[in-house]
């Protein structure tokens, strides 16, 4: 196998074929008799007010960029971790010096309470 | 044609296509999710030009957190998105000028290039160790390496503290 | 075969449509959806380079990552000033935000 | 005997010289042969899923003091089919207002992103989808598509519940990709490669889970919140959002989310086993590959039971302790055990074996004793605190 992404992307396409075949199956065999009662928003027999598309939580936010940065931070711990072995220990320092500062970040948002559900 | 001219030339219309729905469509949400699609390109021929470490991690850090976090963004922003109006501003055709005079200058400087017209070589060993090696080794890209932790600091306290901000 | 011209073809058209994104895209997330599109072209043109010259050099791809992380430290905070904008002003519209403009 | 070896060398060495006598380009036999492999590598993947249905319904009836299916087939076995031939003639509603594309695409997505992962899990000796060289950022890559079909399908079905539940679905999940790829690092760090295949090759003399216990229990845990799985199942509570994001699918496209759910459980217990348990190494699986596969297998279905009995056994807990217990507890800590891991493995590399191991373990557990101490104390310190001002509150 010369080059593995030719199979990874036949993977990849035979993967997404066979949950749209299964969704073609069901939609050919199954009936389709639509009423608008049916066809409303499921909120537990009540009455939808407005829109659903509605703002949500501040908060979540938050959360979403704790993670946007210290999955990057990962990505370059990746390499880090593939050279260590061939490399002098000096690197495994520079390594932990990478992650102290991050978490220096995030200590110093968890003591200003941002991580805090509120 | 070739294989691989067939894939370059469906990715390119995938990014291509993609991109133009980015800057064209009304619906906030439906840019970022065909920006997502933008971005599955571009990881299709960084596999095509074998960088598969940057193939991955375009997935995994645009579509897995940038994308996301754009999605949400719109969500939060959401009240007064009036889909129905346009959303380009007045000076749109001065932008789409100049966006097309970028291009025919960028074509011409691809046009004066003396290597345009170069083929791949062979890949030298192994491009994933030797990535991870330069990455981290002391006379290679080590203080890169640092900066960027230094950097991405400077990027989780700040926006942490503005986006928190009561 | 592929030769390097058309990876910069694709990338040149990509960084255009960008660019108009950026200059006429009334709010201000599609604007950084605009500037993304202009980082990738500059990505693909990276490791497409790297790929075409001495692939021994791990310049091109060193580089690249960089790049990721540019991007993702440039969304966290522009995100974050837009989020932080819409709270007080209420618009997300860059027309709008004139506070400077005296 | 050489197919008892070496079976898909076999197989494929056949089927390439039948197509070529055929008269068939070299390129096409490959990639025919290559299409063949995957079709029937992904169908018999979905037959486990089904077969999951039907352990999954036994295991938390028995669980629950039930008898669970034992109508269809011997000990009910056969009841999965029934079950599917219901999902597919059931009628399938798309409600007013929704996004129609991205709601179709939302279950093919949420699927499709648990068989992707299939591609670079090595079954057996030999026996693997790709010996891919960034299986584990793939497989990263590939929960990233999962998260991207949940925060699709509850935007898409224009209904607040699947919104607020995608919401929480989706903290969750990103919160604790964090841990989950700190824990991937480990065994990147051990055997300096990120390919499924060579970690799981690493581990023929001793399991990592004797080089790093914390290390695979950071895993589960992260696991189990990624899977969405009780005592991290908040983005489906009956009582406040009714049943999460895929609230308004019916008939096959909810199908497929549970599929997939089932599929994911499982495939994180194969992953717990090839990255810690050894994969497929026993006795005689060098060099009998099906043997190899038949404990792969086991192993995934224990760790697939691990699971689902931590599922069944914890309850529920509140969206502000799951994101405090992952921010404030489980993200330092495995930080930290990623750094004392890369220390000793680099001060131990030219150490005889035992003492490696030994060196391993022991840092292993003076974290974990240290942790807890820290713990101890701090919730003394709190304890202390809280009476001191309660008097002070009575007045």
């Amino acid at each position: 196998m010369e080059n593995p992404w030719i199979y990874l992307g036949l993977f990849l396409v035979v993967g997404t074929i066979i949950p749209i075949a299964a969704i073609v199956m069901a939609a050919i065999l199954a009936p389709r008799k639509p009423n608008p009662i049916k066809l409303s928003t499921y909120e537990c027999g009540m009455e939808t007010v407005g829109d659903s598309w509605v703002q949500f939580k501040a908060q979540y936010y938050v959360f979403a960029l704790a993670f946007l940065i210290f999955d990057v931070e990962t990505v370059f711990l990746f390499p880090w971790a593939l050279s260590l072995n061939m490399m002098p220990l000096f690197v495994a320092v520079e390594g932990i010096i990478f992650i102290l500062i991050l978490l220096a970040g995030l200590y110093y948002i968890w003591q200003k309470g941002m991580l805090d559900w509120v | 044609m070739t294989a691989e001219q067939i894939i370059f030339f469906l990715t390119a219309a995938l990014i291509l296509i993609s991109a133009l729905m980015v800057v064209t469509t009304r619906n906030l949400v439906h840019a970022a999710l065909w920006l997502i699609a933008v971005l599955f390109g571009a990881a299709v021929l960084f596999a095509t030009l074998d960088a598969s470490f940057l193939a991955v991690v375009q997935i995994v850090v645009y579509i897995g957190a940038i994308a996301i976090l754009f999605i949400f963004a719109v969500m939060l922003t959401r009240r007064n998105l009036l889909d129905k109006v346009s959303q380009t501003n007045a000076g749109w055709p001065w932008a789409a000028g100049i966006s097309v005079a970028a291009f025919a200058g960028l074509v011409f400087l691809v046009g004066q290039m003396h290597n345009a017209g170069a083929q791949k070589g062979e890949v030298s060993g192994d491009p994933l160790m030797a990535l991870s090696t330069a990455l981290v080794s002391p006379d290679a890209y080590v203080l890169a390496f640092e900066v960027a932790s230094i950097m991405l600091l400077a990027a989780l306290v700040g926006a942490v503290y503005i986006a928190n901000r009561k | 075969m592929v030769p390097l011209s058309w990876y910069i073809f694709l990338s040149a058209a990509l960084f255009s449509i960008g660019l108009y994104g950026v200059l006429a895209r009334k709010n201000v997330i599609a604007i950084l959806l605009g500037v993304e599109l202009m980082l990738n072209a500059a990505n693909i043109n990276l490791v497409a380079f790297w790929r075409y010259g001495n692939t021994a050099l791990m310049g091109g791809q060193v580089f690249s990552i960089i790049v990721f992380a540019v991007a993702a430290a440039e969304v966290a905070v522009g995100l974050a000033l837009v989020i932080a904008i819409y709270r007080t002003r209420k618009t997300v519209i860059a027309d709008e935000l004139d506070l400077m403009k005296w | 005997m050489e197919f008892l070896t070496d079976p898909i060398k076999v197989v494929y060495d056949w089927l390439l010289e039948l197509f070529l006598g055929w008269g068939w380009a070299d390129w096409v036999a490959v990639l025919v042969i290559y299409l063949l492999g995957i079709v029937l590598f992904i169908s018999a993947v979905m037959v486990l899923d089904i077969l999951l249905v039907w352990v999954e319904r036994k295991v938390v009836a028995r669980f629950q003091d039930r008898l669970g299916p034992n109508r269809v087939g011997p000990f009910g076995l056969f009841q999965p089919f029934p079950d599917i031939i219901k999902l597919i003639l059931k009628e399938d509603i798309t409600p007013e207002g929704a996004d129609r594309v991205v709601f179709n695409l939302a279950p093919i997505l949420s699927l499709g992103s648990v068989l992707f992962l299939w591609a670079v899990v090595p079954l057996a000796s030999r026996i693997y989808g790709v010996d891919l060289n960034v299986a584990l950022l793939y497989i990263v890559a590939a929960g990233a598509i999962g998260t991207l079909s949940i925060i699709m399908a509850g935007w898409a079905s224009n209904n607040k519940y699947a919104l607020l539940g995608a919401y929480r679905m989706v903290a969750n999940m990103i919160s604790y990709e964090i841990p989950m790829v700190v824990a991937l690092l480990i065994p990147t760090v051990l055997v300096g490669s990120m390919s499924f295949v060579a970690i799981t090759e690493a581990q023929a003399n001793y399991w990592f889970v004797l080089v790093s216990p914390l290390g695979a229990l950071i895993f589960l845990v992260a696991a189990i919140a990624e899977l969405g799985r009780s005592p991290f199942d908040l983005n489906e509570g009956e009582s406040e959002i009714v049943s999460g994001y895929h609230i308004e699918y019916s008939g096959m496209k909810f199908g497929l989310f549970y599929a997939g759910e089932l599929l994911h459980a499982f495939t994180f217990g194969g992953f717990i086993a090839a990255l810690f348990f050894g994969g497929w190494h026993g006795p005689w699986a060098e060099q009998y590959p099906l043997l190899g596969a038949f404990y792969f297998v086991v192993k995934a279905m224990l760790g697939y039971w691990v699971i689902m009995w931590v599922k069944y056994t914890v309850p529920r807990i509140r969206i502000d302790h799951m994101l405090a217990f992952n921010w404030k507890f489980l993200t330092p800590l495995a930080f930290i055990l990623l750094m004392v891991t890369a220390v000793t493995h680099r001060v131990l590399l030219d150490a005889p074996t035992w003492l490696y191991i030994s060196g391993m373990f022991l840092s292993n557990v003076l974290l974990a004793w240290i942790t807890v101490e820290g713990l101890r104390m701090q919730a003394r310190r709190k304890r202390e605190a809280d009476v001191s001002a309660e008097p002070a509150a009575a007045d």
